[in-house]
């Protein structure tokens, strides 16, 4: 897009004044559609996916359930219970019929419906991921910032190692250092499960942790908090390194920039620059990164739930993978695909609405 | 075993400041209960689905409903919610006397009707139950008064027995055919110690005491199960004393935490054992192989130096508990008869024999150590055992299926200790559970499913295990122990078939 | 009394060769001075030096910057910063880059009013309008909630020597202003500068490679090669016979607009020798 | 402004040659010697078990075994030895998985991000189904179906990770794409296959490099977190992740079966991110 010779300035600035209205309203319709759109064959392709690999895996659910002495029309009998006796095509026709009317079949293991069992654990690992999200975004930040106020120093050296030590141990594994520091020689974190089970709560939602500020009960939101802490700090280390260190390139890049440089002949200090200036516009690539990062977040909570005895989706996703629970992994599964689409399409909604370049597109 | 705190500050990332942290204090005075239990429990009706068959459950289950039979800590059976029970002269009816004056949590009358409807539910086949094909063999089930008579369609001495093992609970009818499975589900309720305030799936579940329990009030009122799956994260919920109770932990903590912290510590022997699992395929089929196998292998060095001497040696699949057991059968460790065994089939250390050995890697404490260990053993004879890892889940499918590897680790869950649920269901050919197909096995089996007479049904089962021990059918290893750790405040009545009870848990 | 004096700033590139080697000149009050010669000859680095945003590979290694009698080289950092901001400010040469893309102009124009004078936002807004006007700017209303991307460069220049002149300055540097713009564009941002100069009476450091440029503006100029001040004079003398050797190559390289079939005359090389041997003397004698 | 050597002033800032890039080179070639002459090099061999010789602390605690350095597990078998051997896995996994990883993700991006239109359309969706799995449960699953064993850990690392290549490589294709030089590489009548290979390929190399090296650290640590789900190699080769998962049980009574096995993955993957860093400035053309 070449900027316009101005070769009469008056006539040429109200040619191309900012676009009206509906024009930004089909723009953001058309994004809507095609995003929609992608977002159905992304669903369709998890759900064949999903429903034939579990199928192709060894060990199913009618064999894990045979008690010592059960003979073979025993096995014929459950299998045609829990309707695995069927071809499997037509075991997937039956399944996605009842995903279109919301019905995701019945858990093996737990003789639940699976959305209630998903949507019931959903709010618990949202929360988790949610919190390690803004936990990384604080610790990342600040490094950065640091990095970038002090850049080509010692101290930014340090940071870089910091930013390289948090990468390379495994989340699972600060999970244990956590658990050890501050879970048995300075108990002041719970070590296990989302909430003091003495205490009893009030809420209407899963949201434990957003209710209970909504409801202005401190008390309870401080027990979830001690609870919710160390998961999501051992979650939220590895991600806070990559956020640190994209966003301080990006910054450091900024920072060369004319508008940073004549900002500073206005009198402001350093600090105030890279926070008044260059921030903002070196926060936006990192943004579509962090965006990618919550839904791998989410996918990757499966580990450190099972650690600290959390009660979200990923504890549920490994009972259901070990027990064979094929209808809780195909609705767990697909969950995740419908969180990830939905939050790529905030991401890149969030993009157009920070970057005023794009809200007039 | 020298137990430092320094070694474990010496773990932690960051160096900590010299000298060391007090331990927390324990509340001396427990009002609340709270047990860090190992697995989660997926679902509340104890008679239906994958769940019914957990072994390690059922103490939760315990704790809410009463089984038919009362099973005491040493596996004896007692009177329960039956006083009374026997067949008649010639077999063909059983009849049960019902307790009296025993109410369910919701304060209905808990009445004779409450045992038919619950026996007729399990043996029918529609409802899906596991353990259908025991409960099918008694049909028409009848009250008379405060008695429950059901006719005998086929003759099984076990029947009594399994009312107090997997299924073998009592529901309310009445409640549960006004809230249906789901109703019954979001809130069950039974006759046992305690009743269920709230549960949390995957997180918790806090249970009242059952004031007006027909065994009398448990000692604590509140009782908190936390189901904290990561083993070593029990030890630290007991340790920081957030918890008071748990169990499954491992051994070396288990020394660690009894030897010098307010903990106590309680490691019984339990109804579950481990063993290797021969299919009659390859290699497996010369007894020479087999022999030398089992032969190899010292047990009692595995149990001293992998499980801290927690485990009991075994050479038959039955326990010093069980009925069937019998001290006289042994298999000694003996590396030079196992060597002379495979010279004669032409193996030795420069010409090994090879087979696959599948284990599960940590479903049970140290099993891939223990096939680690027992490989490093026979490697010194003269065997080459490949191992393969695979999940639970795979296991249950290839036994199913009989196409198990010639050697395959497993454990051998809770049983009643009677010979049929432990030698029977693991070596008769015909059920899906046996890999052990040789003819010769049975035909020694067959007769003994039948047999009325009890004496001399334990003794064909002793012969039957004293024939597999000679020609080492199946390489039993160890009974497990069970770690139990407990906060003082709280003393814990270990139970025999490995199940935690909180209503035999009494204040110290 | 002079209101800029540059006594002998001598900056180097950290473990590298020398940048400027002692400048002097001085910027009395209602100026303006060119600063003149090849690109790279420092002459940008003594507005930067001036205004305190030499970047951080460089360092000043002696002299003295005196802004209304007060070294700015001995000020503490905050000090110092708030003294420029409030006295000083910088035209720059890309107005493509030199406006923050995410923030609307208004705010632009006027956050030095109110962070660092102390104005109310409304004197400090009103401020910015009429200085809208006086750049020749209409509708400044929508132009002061608009985006950066939504204006044309000449538009931006625009803006940014309004923003320049909004707190009354005494001393402008405007570091080669026009050279990113297009050549018709060029000529009525010159003119702009000139005449608000004028008015304001604020004291100007023009930096250019272009002694045309220097010829319709400036009323003094030095000519800078390697960072060494080769000569400083009026400009009407300049114009009439440079003293430097290098100076009249350099008057004699530019185009004239009046005789087109002159041809293009570089720099000899002689002269670029004899002034190399200068700048080593110098060297040597300061070494 | 020219001195001598007519150089411009800016190029003469030397690069300054990164302390941490020579420390991580050095670690990652005493790596590859250590995987590859691990059977000479290894004191004692790895597999040997000697279970009255279990749990020995280092040499330099008391009560320690002569001839085991860093002391010996809860089997009795040498910790320094399995942690060498452990190399070879290691440095496998990386390799392997690193390399199969960066080609077939780098080629599907080049590919959507040069060629656009419907190619770019159907690969761009591959990878939104591709990562709209939770990596953790798919690569259970698939070692579930393709058993335990180094090919399928590194499979699961390839089937994960491509992802991560192809969307950056795409990218980086597409803003090489809008640049002049293509354009007029394609008025030159050159054919859109060559100007990819020859024009755009080599502009995006840098990023795959720098990619490459991050996924070789990243790989290694997949390998231990599967391990840590008992996933990990069935046979009884040590990697490092499952020497860490099995320490975790004995942490109190023997922390060296776990400390040093974590210690030196924490610095191989330490040196390849620092390795990646280290490419990232050399090949960035504007000087920072």
């Amino acid at each position: 897009m070449y900027e316009y010779l101005d070769q009469d300035e008056d006539r040429q600035v109200h040619a191309d004044g900012p676009p009206s209205a509906e024009a930004t309203g089909r723009a953001v319709i058309r994004l809507l559609a095609t995003r929609l759109l992608t977002t159905l064959v992304t669903l369709a392709g998890v759900a064949v996916i999903v429903f034939f690999v579990i199928r192709v895996v060894p060990g199913n659910p009618i064999a894990m359930m045979l008690p010592p002495g059960a003979t073979d029309e025993d096995i014929a009998r459950l299998s045609a219970l829990y309707g695995l006796d069927k071809p499997m095509v037509t075991q997937f026709g039956i399944w996605v019929a009842g995903v279109l009317q919301g019905d995701f079949g019945t858990s093996i293991t737990t003789r639940q419906p699976v959305l209630d069992l998903v949507l019931g654990r959903l709010p618990a690992t949202l929360e988790l991921a949610i919190m390690a999200l803004v936990l990384a975004v604080i610790l990342g930040g600040t490094a950065a910032l640091i990095g970038t106020r002090f850049r080509g120093g010692r101290r930014e050296g340090a940071i870089d190692v910091a930013n390289g030590m948090a990468l390379s141990v495994p989340d699972f594994l600060w999970g244990l250092v956590l658990i050890l520091l501050f879970g048995v020689l300075w108990p002041i974190f719970h070590i296990s499960g989302r909430v003091t089970p003495s205490l009893d709560l009030p809420f209407t939602t899963d949201f434990y942790l957003f209710e209970s500020l909504l409801r202005l009960r401190f008390d309870l939101w401080a027990d979830i908090v001690a609870h919710m802490f160390m998961p999501a700090l051992a979650l939220a280390i590895p991600l806070a390194a990559i956020i640190g260190q994209l966003l301080k390139q990006s910054l450091k890049e900024t920072m060369n920039l004319d508008y940073v440089t004549l900002a500073r002949t206005k009198g402001y200090g350093e600090t105030r620059v890279i926070l008044r200036e260059a921030l903002r516009n070196a926060a936006l690539p990192t943004l579509t990164l962090v965006g990618v990062q919550f839904t791998f977040l989410i996918g990757g909570t499966v580990i450190i739930e099972r650690l600290f005895s959390y009660e979200g989706l990923g504890n549920m996703a490994i009972d259901a993978v070990i027990n064979r629970d094929l209808p809780l992994i195909q609705g767990i599964v697909l969950l995740f695909a419908l969180i990830f689409t939905g939050v790529n399409l905030i991401v890149d909604l969030l993009y157009a609405v920070l970057n005023p370049r794009l809200r007039h597109a | 075993m020298n137990l430092n705190r320094r070694s474990l500050l010496k773990l932690s990332a960051a160096t900590m400041a010299a000298g060391t942290i007090g331990l927390p204090t324990f509340a001396q005075a427990i009002d609340e209960l709270v047990i860090a239990y190992n697995v989660n429990l997926p679902s509340w009706d104890p008679t239906v689905g994958p769940s019914a068959v957990n072994p390690t459950i059922q103490g939760i289950y315990q704790s809410v409903f009463d089984q038919y039979i009362l099973q005491q800590p040493d596996l004896s059976p007692a009177p329960g919610l039956l006083t009374e029970w026997g067949w008649n002269e010639d077999r063909t009816q059983v009849w049960m006397t019902v307790r009296e004056g025993v109410t369910w949590h919701d304060g209905s009358p808990f009445t004779a009707e409450d045992v038919a409807w619950s026996l007729a539910r399990v043996a029918n086949p529609e409802t899906g139950s596991p353990i259908q094909f025991v409960w099918g063999t008694l049909a028409n089930h009848r009250v008379e008064g405060n008695r429950v008579i059901a006719d005998v369609a086929q003759f099984d001495p076990t029947i009594f027995k399994w009312m107090y093992f997997l299924t073998g609970y009592v529901l309310p009818k009445a409640y549960y055919e006004k809230v249906g499975p789901e109703g019954f589900e979001a809130a069950p309720i039974g006759t046992g110690p305690y009743m269920v305030e709230k549960f949390e799936r995957n997180a918790f579940v806090r249970l009242k005491a059952n004031a007006n329990y027909w065994g009398g009030k448990p000692d604590f009122d509140t009782v908190t199960i936390k189901f904290v799956t990561d083993a070593a994260a029990r030890v630290a919920e007991v340790e920081s004393g957030n918890a008071h109770v748990t169990l499954e932990v491992p051994y070396e903590e288990y020394d660690r935490l009894t030897q010098n912290g307010p903990l106590a510590g309680l490691a019984q022997p339990i109804s579950d054992i481990g063993m290797i699992f021969l299919n009659d395929i390859e290699v497996m089929t010369d007894p020479n192989v087999r022999k030398a196998a089992a032969h190899a292998i010292d047990k009692q060095a595995i149990i001293d130096r992998l499980l801290s001497g927690y485990g009991v040696k075994i050479d038959t699949l039955q326990t010093p508990q069980y009925a069937a057991f019998d001290a006289s059968i042994t298999v000694p460790y003996d590396e030079a008869k196992a060597i002379e065994l495979l010279a004669a089939s032409g193996y030795g250390p420069d010409n090994p024999v090879k087979f696959k050995i599948q284990t599960t890697r940590g479903f049970k404490p140290k099993d891939y150590e223990m096939v680690q260990a027992i490989v490093g053993l026979w490697r010194k004879v003269g065997i080459e055992a490949e191992i393969e890892v695979y999940e639970i889940a795979k296991h249950f499918e290839l036994r199913g299926a009989d196409q198990l590897a010639p050697a395959a680790f497993y454990n051998w869950g809770n049983s009643v200790g009677d010979p049929t649920t432990s030698t029977g269901f693991a070596m008769f050919g015909p059920s899906p559970h046996s890999v052990w197909d040789g003819e010769d096995l049975i035909g020694m089996i067959g007769p003994l499913w039948g047999e009325t007479d009890e004496a001399k049904r334990i003794e064909g089962w002793k012969a039957v295990d004293k024939y597999i021990a000679e020609n080492a059918l199946v390489i039993p290893l160890l009974q497990y122990v069970q770690p139990i750790l407990a906060a003082p405040g709280v003393t814990v009545i270990s139970h025999a078939s490995g199940a935690l009870l909180p209503h035999l848990m009494k204040r110290a | 009394m002079t209101y800029l004096s540059i006594r002998d700033l001598s900056v180097r590139l950290k473990g590298g060769p020398s940048l400027l080697r002692r400048v002097s000149l001085d910027v009395e009050p209602g100026e303006v001075r060119g600063l003149v010669g090849e690109s790279g000859a420092g002459k940008s680095m003594i507005g930067k030096a001036v205004l305190g945003i030499l970047p951080p590979s460089v360092e000043i290694t002696g002299g003295q910057i005196l802004l209304d009698g007060t070294d700015l080289l001995t000020l503490p950092p905050k000090d110092r910063r708030r003294r420029i901001g409030a006295s000083c400010a910088l035209i720059p040469q890309d107005p493509l880059t030199a406006l923050n893309p995410s923030h609307r102009i208004g705010p632009q124009i006027t956050d030095r009013l109110v962070d660092i004078l102390g104005w109310t936002r409304a004197d400090a807004e009103a401020r910015a309008k009429a200085l809208l006007a006086e750049v020749q700017i209409p509708d400044p209303d929508r132009v002061l909630r608009a985006y950066p991307h939504e204006l044309s460069g000449g538009m931006r220049q625009r803006i940014l020597i309004a923003s320049a002149f909004a707190a009354e300055p005494k001393l402008i540097v405007a570091d080669e202003p026009t050279t990113a713009l297009d050549v018709t564009v060029q000529k009525q941002i010159l003119k702009l500068i000139a005449g608000m100069q004028a008015r304001h009476g604020t004291a100007l450091l023009f930096v250019t490679h272009d002694l045309g440029v220097v010829s319709k503006v400036c009323q003094y100029l030095s000519v800078l090669y390697a960072g060494m001040v080769v000569e400083d004079a009026t400009v009407v003398d300049f114009f009439a016979a440079p003293r430097h050797a290098y100076s009249a190559a350099l008057l004699a390289a530019t185009p004239k607009y009046t005789d087109p079939a002159a041809g293009l005359n570089p720099v000899p090389d002689a002269v670029i020798d004899a002034v190399r041997a200068e700048v080593a003397a110098f060297d040597r004698g300061s070494a | 402004m020219l001195d001598a050597k007519g150089m411009d002033g800016r190029s003469l800032i030397r690069r300054r040659a990164g302390l941490r890039l020579w420390l991580s080179a050095g670690w990652l070639t005493l790596l590859c010697l250590a995987a590859l002459f691990a059977p000479w090099i290894a004191p004692k061999d790895p597999l040997a078990q000697d279970l009255f010789l279990g749990r020995m602390p280092p040499f330099w605690m008391a009560g320690s075994e002569p001839g085991y350095w860093l002391g010996t597990d809860s089997l009795g078998r040498d910790v320094l030895s399995r942690i060498i051997h452990g190399a070879r896995v290691a440095l496998t996994v990386a390799l392997v998985a690193g390399v199969i990883t960066c080609l077939i993700g780098a080629t599907l991006g080049l590919l959507a991000g040069f060629l656009r239109g419907w190619v770019d359309m159907v690969i761009s969706r591959l990878i939104d189904i591709w990562m709209a799995f939770p990596p953790v449960l798919f690569s259970i699953l698939l070692i579930a179906v393709l058993g335990p064993g180094l090919i399928s850990i590194i499979i699961a690392i390839v089937v994960i990770d491509w992802t991560r290549f192809a969307r950056v490589v795409r990218a980086e294709a597409m803003a090489q794409g809008a640049m002049d030089y293509v354009a007029s590489a394609r008025v030159a009548g050159r054919g859109r296959i060559g100007i990819m290979l020859r024009e755009i390929l080599p502009n995006v190399l840098p990023t795959i490099c720098v990619l490459l090296t991050l996924e070789m650290g990243i790989a290694v640590i997949v390998e231990a977190i599967l391990s840590f789900v008992n996933l990990s190699i069935s046979t009884d080769d040590p990697t490092w992740g499952g020497m860490i998962s099995e320490g975790r049980t004995a942490i109190h009574q023997a922390w060296w079966v776990l400390v040093f096995p974590l210690i030196t993955l924490f610095l191989t993957v330490l040196s390849f991110s620092q390795l990646g860093e280290g490419l990232k400035d050399r090949f960035d053309p504007v000087l920072r």
